[in-house]
């Protein structure tokens, strides 16, 4: 475990933290991504350069923007007089603590925490990008295709739902 | 023959195009349907030359010139067992597909011009189109299965055509009744479909030998017993004809036709004279072997007798009945029915080929019957009532004409008619029949009736002076040209049914049509019966045209037979009280409903009023007072109890989002933690 | 002798890491390399700053900074001096830790895109396998930090002009994209160093620069007009318009913040220049075979600096677009003619040599920019506007 | 404690955090963070599977992280888009006020 590994989980998990917790909607939003940017480190501390860049471009890039811009249309950004946390909040929380319990739990019985089991540090696989390349145009061509068309009707979805209905219903 | 399936398919496609146009769209949509179905038309025409010429070339080798081709497929697989669906091209359907065709075609471009002026002109043609692919569907299905869901498309679209005026009350109740009425009987023909299958495992007519209508699945049946002394054949084919008793209106279940004809009248043309009431007689004819299972030659089988009888008692009730009646679709809506009876007497007397052969001629003539009457009540300005015509010889003679060929038909006039020759075919069979002379005078007196009946209502209708409030005018030329083909078949087809020259029965049994010649007459008894049948009817006719020939009486004086034999005639023109009979059953089950909840109100309410009473003894009015607020306060509090109950029940669907998340996260929590103890225990 | 001067910068990097033990090479290595690109961009962005005053000031007619110094060319020393020395005035009801780290993120960022450019042959502070997809990723990440800013500020201008900035960047991020993928496309690689490499041989003594293909072309022009609006240049400078909201996101801004956000900017406009120039202009390599002797990383700025000069020309000529127009544009016509430029040069890849490849491209670009074009003139109501006077 | 199990931790914990977001916030933007973080909670596990897997050179996890980073943008896109309908519609993003489907 080198220290690398361990500021980036800390920055991850700190980001994560914010996120979830900081009253005012945007400072959450930009918590979310200094998240978002740790999580892409880790990606790369894990040799998946690509992915760590595909991380940032759609999440960093794109979603947070997203999300900011949702929060100002829906003027959320400040504060509501009644707490931030849901009515049900303290039920929440021990659910998601129970949720953390079982997967911690899970992992460090199962075979990944032993040191002889697969977890062993090995040489990084040589990734290049046009092998990525090759894989998503060979054997992940399929799934490729499909993802193109659900992102199609993605948009078409987001634009249709977030559109002012024409002649002003209402 | 792989692409029969065309034939059904394009009506159906054609309707299909049809409910997606615009209303306005009318000459599209006429044209598709039309054109549709005449594709079909060419094309059945083409099976039909198929099957000839390979009879043909079975009988220049000598072999049995037996036409039948199957094209099966697999539906679906359940199991070991699979259902096979499939298409069959033999003389049968041949026949069938021409018949259908072509006067569906005919009738098609006759509602061009009857439905000018209705404005849901498109539905009615996209119903129609529907209708006439069902009805192929039914005609060239090798499935019992297929033909099963081809008969209830059929069903349907009857329904939607006989409701077509949705807005009259009426036709929608006769709408109602016919689904209703019709559906009492496809239980039983459901029934009878799920237990061939259970016997023989396949639905298939034929298959190469492994079909549930070929010797082998036959035999299998007959040895398997069922109750009442049947063989299970015998049941299967009893439970199919009930279902055939259902469609083609026969005894008891005929009380849905007559009143069907408050849909439009190309539709009681097509669907309840010509094709979709003879599709129970095809059927019939369809699954005969089950009927004929085990027959000795010479007699007979139950099937065959309850057929026979049915039929024939059908015959004579539904002529009775079209006797009294005034209304001019509904006297020939009974005259088909006791025509559906001759065609199911014929069947069971005399084989596939005589009941055929009556199904084809008179969906010609009575297709013909309906459409003058069509054009007739067209012309009068939608008038229905016999007695407000009369006359209309003059003022519309190219339809006078053809109907009163198409009335010659029916009644059966001899030689030149082709109802005469399918008719006295079926006298005849019915006069060889070993098992009793009943149903011969039956089918006499029914023949009788006919002529009767027939007579008085074109006396009615053409004869004497017109007492019709405004002058009636000829029809227009899309309308009578239909006419005039239906009335040249109407003459026509009796050719091919002769004794001289019996190709049709040759053509349907497989056998060889060999031209008797004159020398066939002196076959024993022939000559003598049909002297018989050609004088009743003579008689018939004579007798109505004493009657009612050339008399105009006015509509509210009593009908001659009435003078006659008044208690008689009312029961005719109630007809037979069929219909109070079923009422009757129901409202007395009202009644005796009624009279329970009555006694419950007495009991027990009326026990709370006393003892109220007692308790207080406060005097009547002050108790009937306290009497209604303590009822209608139990019954609120009632009320009360289960709403609240009802929104203990709904609390658990709070609509928030994160609960439903929750309880989500809780599941995986609890699945997880299960995992992991079993796979660690 | 051309080969040293060519490596010269190289050689001198070995040389300096060659002085310390060998353990920590690569790390000086590194830091040599970062601080090179952070001493020589800022020095360049202070003299395009005064190139800008001045060329903008002589298309209008007047004499540009022309004080301090021989032809105030020392003009930016005393903006920086004055930059520095000024108060920093953070708005009371402002959010002071967003407003505080914007510009530190924009300028990071930036600096960040630099790392990938090949500014002369073997000149990269790292050869990234996927050096675009970095290049891009980072400079998506530049819209968060001018919407920290224009949002932090609490002040109603800098937030329209940061909604319309980041708007406006998404908008034409996808035709910049777009346009580059059909390198990436002929080229086969995601990194730069190799596209240059590809786009570094010659025939007759003609460079193969992909600008000088059809598809190359149309890429190359859509990929100037999406960098333009990138970088909130004229006339898509719609962000900071002056004459709409004060000073758009940095409105609230001062002295030393202020300058990155300037720095930032002006850097980014270089990053953008360079990708363009190693794209499509074959980066280091040198426009004629002749002129091969002088060294790469002079052609690599010299592209730069051009590019730069026509923006600063474009900002002098074109007028401002509209908010509607802008978006119409990026999304109903850039964006097509992208994704055509896409089909177009895969069927270039694999029409195979001849002079049928050159036609047919051509053709269908031409045909489909003209008709387009049109319609959207016809529709929109785009080009020449009309002015009404008051009589 | 070995190199995954590590990775393995941290994404299990953000992906607890990110549920709690889900759980606990009023907003429903919020509660779409969450959603999020956890989805990237997955991503990381993926990749660190890939990692430390026996067949690195396989891509599969890698693959599947691309996949599932883009399927995670359209479901951004989608869920913000509908928060705004909902908002336009209700006039308020608090899920404790969103409670029309109420049975």
């Amino acid at each position: 475990m080198t220290v690398v590994f361990w500021i980036l989980a800390a920055v991850t998990v700190a980001g994560g933290l914010a996120a979830v917790m900081l009253k005012n909607t945007v400072h959450c939003a930009l918590a979310l991504t200094t998240a978002f940017a740790g999580l892409a480190l880790l990606f790369m501390q894990l040799d998946a350069q690509f992915v760590g860049f595909a991380q940032i471009l759609v999440y960093i890039g794109a979603v947070a923007i997203l999300v900011v811009f949702a929060i100002l249309l829906t003027r959320e950004s400040e504060q509501p007089e009644k707490g931030v946390f849901s009515r049900t909040w303290l039920a929440g929380l021990a659910i998601a603590a129970a949720v953390f319990a079982v997967l911690a739990w899970a992992v460090l019985n199962s075979r990944a925490a032993l040191p002889d089991a697969v977890g062993l540090p090995k040489p990084a696989p040589e990734v290049t990008v046009a092998q990525i390349g090759d894989a998503l145009m060979g054997r992940y061509v399929l799934p490729l295709e499909i993802l193109a068309l659900l992102l199609t009707a993605a948009m078409i979805g987001a634009v249709l739902v977030a559109m002012h209905e024409k002649g002003g219903r209402k | 023959m792989r692409w029969l399936w065309l034939i059904p398919a394009l009506p159906i496609v054609a309707s299909g195009i049809i409910a997606l146009l615009k209303q306005p769209r009318r000459r599209l949509s006429a044209g598709l349907a039309i054109a549709a179905l005449s594709f079909s038309l060419l094309l059945s025409l083409a099976a039909f030359a198929h099957v000839i010429d390979t009879r043909a070339l079975l009988l220049h080798f000598g072999f049995n010139p037996a036409v039948r081709e199957t094209v099966d497929f697999t539906w679906l697989t359940f199991g070991t067992s699979t259902v096979q669906l499939g298409w069959v091209l033999d003389p049968l359907a041949a026949v069938m597909l021409m018949m259908v065709t072509f006067v569906g075609l005919l009738i098609f471009i006759y509602s061009v011009g009857y439905m000018a002026h209705d404005e849901n002109y498109t539905r009615f043609f996209c119903f129609l189109s529907l209708f006439a692919g069902a009805m192929l569907g039914v005609v060239i299905s090798n499935s019992l299965l297929l033909l099963f869901m081809c008969w209830e498309i059929v069903g349907l679209t009857s329904y939607l055509l006989i409701g077509f005026w949705y807005q009259k009350p009426s036709a929608a109740a006769a709408a109602k009744k016919a689904f209703i009425t019709t559906r009492f009987g496809d239980v039983f023909f459901l029934l009878g479909i799920v237990w061939l299958f259970a016997q023989t495992g396949t639905l298939l007519f034929y298959n190469q030998g492994a079909g549930s209508l070929e010797p082998l699945a036959i035999g299998m049946l007959l040895q398997t017993p069922a109750k009442l002394g049947l063989s299970a054949a015998g049941a299967i084919g009893l439970l199919i004809f009930a279902g055939a008793v259902g469609k083609s209106g026969q005894l008891p279940l005929h009380v849905w036709l007559p009143d069907a004809m408050e849909g439009p009248t190309p539709v009681s043309a097509l669907i309840h004279a010509a094709t979709m009431v003879a599709a129970g007689v095809y059927l019939v004819a369809r699954v005969y072997p089950l009927m004929t299972a085990g027959v000795l030659p010479g007699g007979t089988t139950t099937s065959l007798t309850v057929i026979t009888w049915v039929g024939a008692s059908t015959a004579v009730f539904a002529a009775l009945i079209a006797v009294a009646q005034n209304d001019i679709k509904r006297i020939l809506a009974y005259s088909t029915v006791s025509q559906l009876g001759y065609m199911m007497a014929g069947l069971g007397l005399g084989g596939v080929a005589v009941g055929m052969f009556h199904l084809i001629t008179h969906a010609f003539f009575k297709a013909l019957l309906f459409l003058g009457a069509g054009s007739v009540i067209h012309g009068s300005h939608e008038e229905q009532d016999v007695r407000n015509m009369g006359g209309i010889r003059k003022y519309m003679p190219v339809t006078f004409v053809v109907y009163a060929v198409g009335m010659l038909a029916l009644c059966g006039v001899p030689i030149f008619f082709s109802g005469f020759w399918s008719k006295d075919a079926i006298l005849e069979s019915a006069h060889k029949w070993h098992a009793g002379q009943g149903p011969f005078y039956l089918l006499v007196f029914g023949a009788l009736l006919t002529a009767f009946y027939m007579t008085r209502q074109v006396s009615y209708v053409f004869f004497g002076d017109n007492r019709g409030h405004d002058h009636p005018h000829e029809s227009p030329r899309v309308m009578t040209a239909p006419l005039a083909i239906l009335a040249f078949f109407a003459i026509a087809l009796g050719v091919v049914g002769t004794p001289a020259w019996p190709w049709f029965r040759s053509f349907l049994t497989d056998t060889h049509a060999n031209f008797g010649g004159l020398d066939s007459f002196k076959e024993p008894g022939l000559l003598t019966l049909m002297l018989l049948s050609s004088m009743v009817v003579l008689f018939g006719i004579g007798l109505g045209w004493m009657l009612y020939g050339n008399k105009s009486p006015r509509a509210e004086e009593p009908d001659a037979l009435e003078k006659a034999i008044p208690p008689v005639w009312r029961a005719l023109r109630d007809r037979l009280y069929v219909d109070e009979l079923y009422g009757a059953t129901i409202i007395a089950f009202y009644y005796w409903w009624a009279r329970v909840a009555d006694w419950l109100d007495r009991r027990v309410w009326g026990g709370i009023v006393a003892a109220i009473m007692w308790l207080f003894g406060l005097w009547a009015q002050l108790n009937r007072f306290i009497d209604m607020n303590f009822v209608d306060g139990a019954f609120d509090k009632g009320c009360e109890e289960l709403s609240g109950g009802g929104g203990l029940m709904a609390r658990v669907q709070s609509g928030r989002v994160q609960n439903y998340l929750r309880l989500l996260a809780l599941g995986v929590v609890i699945l997880a933690a299960i995992l992991i103890w079993s796979s660690h225990g | 002798m051309a080969n040293t001067l060519d490596q010269i910068f190289v050689l001198l990097k070995h040389w300096i890491m060659g002085l310390f033990p060998s353990a920590v090479q690569p790390v000086i290595g590194a830091l040599l390399s970062v601080v090179t690109i952070i001493v020589v961009f800022p020095a360049l962005f202070a003299l395009t700053t005064v190139l800008e005053r001045k060329g903008l000031g002589r298309m209008q007619n007047r004499i540009g900074p022309n004080r301090t110094g021989p032809f105030g060319i020392l003009q930016p020393v005393a903006d920086g001096i004055k930059s520095l020395t000024k108060e920093d005035i953070i708005p009371t009801s402002a959010d002071g830790v967003v407003h505080f780290i914007a510009p530190l993120v924009l300028v990071v960022a930036v600096f960040m895109g630099l790392a990938v450019l090949p500014m002369g042959r073997n000149m990269q502070l790292v050869d990234m396998d996927a050096g675009l997809l970095f290049f891009f990723a980072i400079g998506a990440s530049t819209e968060l930090s001018i919407f920290m800013a224009g949002w932090s500020s609490r002040n109603k201008y800098s937030l329209l002009g940061a909604m319309r900035a980041v708007a406006q960047m998404i908008s034409y991020e996808v035709p910049l994209l777009m346009s580059s993928v059909a390198i990436v496309m002929i080229t086969g690689s995601l990194s730069l160093v190799k596209i240059v490499e590809a786009q570094n041989q010659y025939t007759w003594g003609l460079p193969h620069w992909y600008i000088f293909t059809p598809w190359g072309f149309a890429a190359f022009v859509m990929f100037c007009i999406a960098a333009t609006a990138e970088t909130n240049r004229s006339p898509f400078d719609l962000p900071e318009g002056e004459s709409e909201l004060v000073a758009g996101y940095f409105t609230e801004y001062s002295g030393f913040k202020f300058a990155l956000f300037f720095l930032g900017e002006y850097l980014g406009m270089f990053s953008i220049s360079g990708l363009g120039s190693t794209l499509f202009l074959g980066g280091w390599s040198a426009p004629l075979q002749v002129l091969e002797f002088i060294p790469s990383w002079f052609w690599f700025f010299a592209k730069v600096m051009l590019s730069i000069v026509v923006l600063i020309w474009m900002r002098g000529t074109l007028p401002r677009l509209r908010q509607d127009q802008l978006m119409n544009f990026a999304w109903k016509f850039v964006l097509p003619m992208t994704l055509l430029n896409l089909f177009v040069a895969a069927m270039w890849r694999f029409m195979g040599e001849g002079w049928l490849r050159w036609v047919v491209c051509s053709a269908i670009l031409i045909v489909v920019y003209v008709g387009a074009g049109r319609a959207m003139m016809l529709r929109q109501n785009y080009g020449p506007r009309s002015y009404r006077y008051a009589e | 404690m070995t190199p995954l199990a590590g990775y393995l931790l941290v994404a299990a914990l953000v992906f607890a955090i990110g549920l709690a977001g889900a759980l606990t916030r009023r907003n429903a933007i919020l509660v779409l963070i969450g959603i999020e973080l956890m989805l990237n909670a997955a991503n990381l596990n993926l990749v660190a599977f890939w990692r430390y897997g026996p067949h690195p050179e396989a891509l599969t996890g890698m693959m599947f992280a691309v996949f599932s980073i883009a399927v995670a943008a359209a479901e951004a896109a989608v869920g913000l888009g509908l928060v705004i309908a909902i908002y336009r519609h209700a006039r308020t993003a608090d899920l404790d006020e969103i409670n029309r489907m109420k049975g």
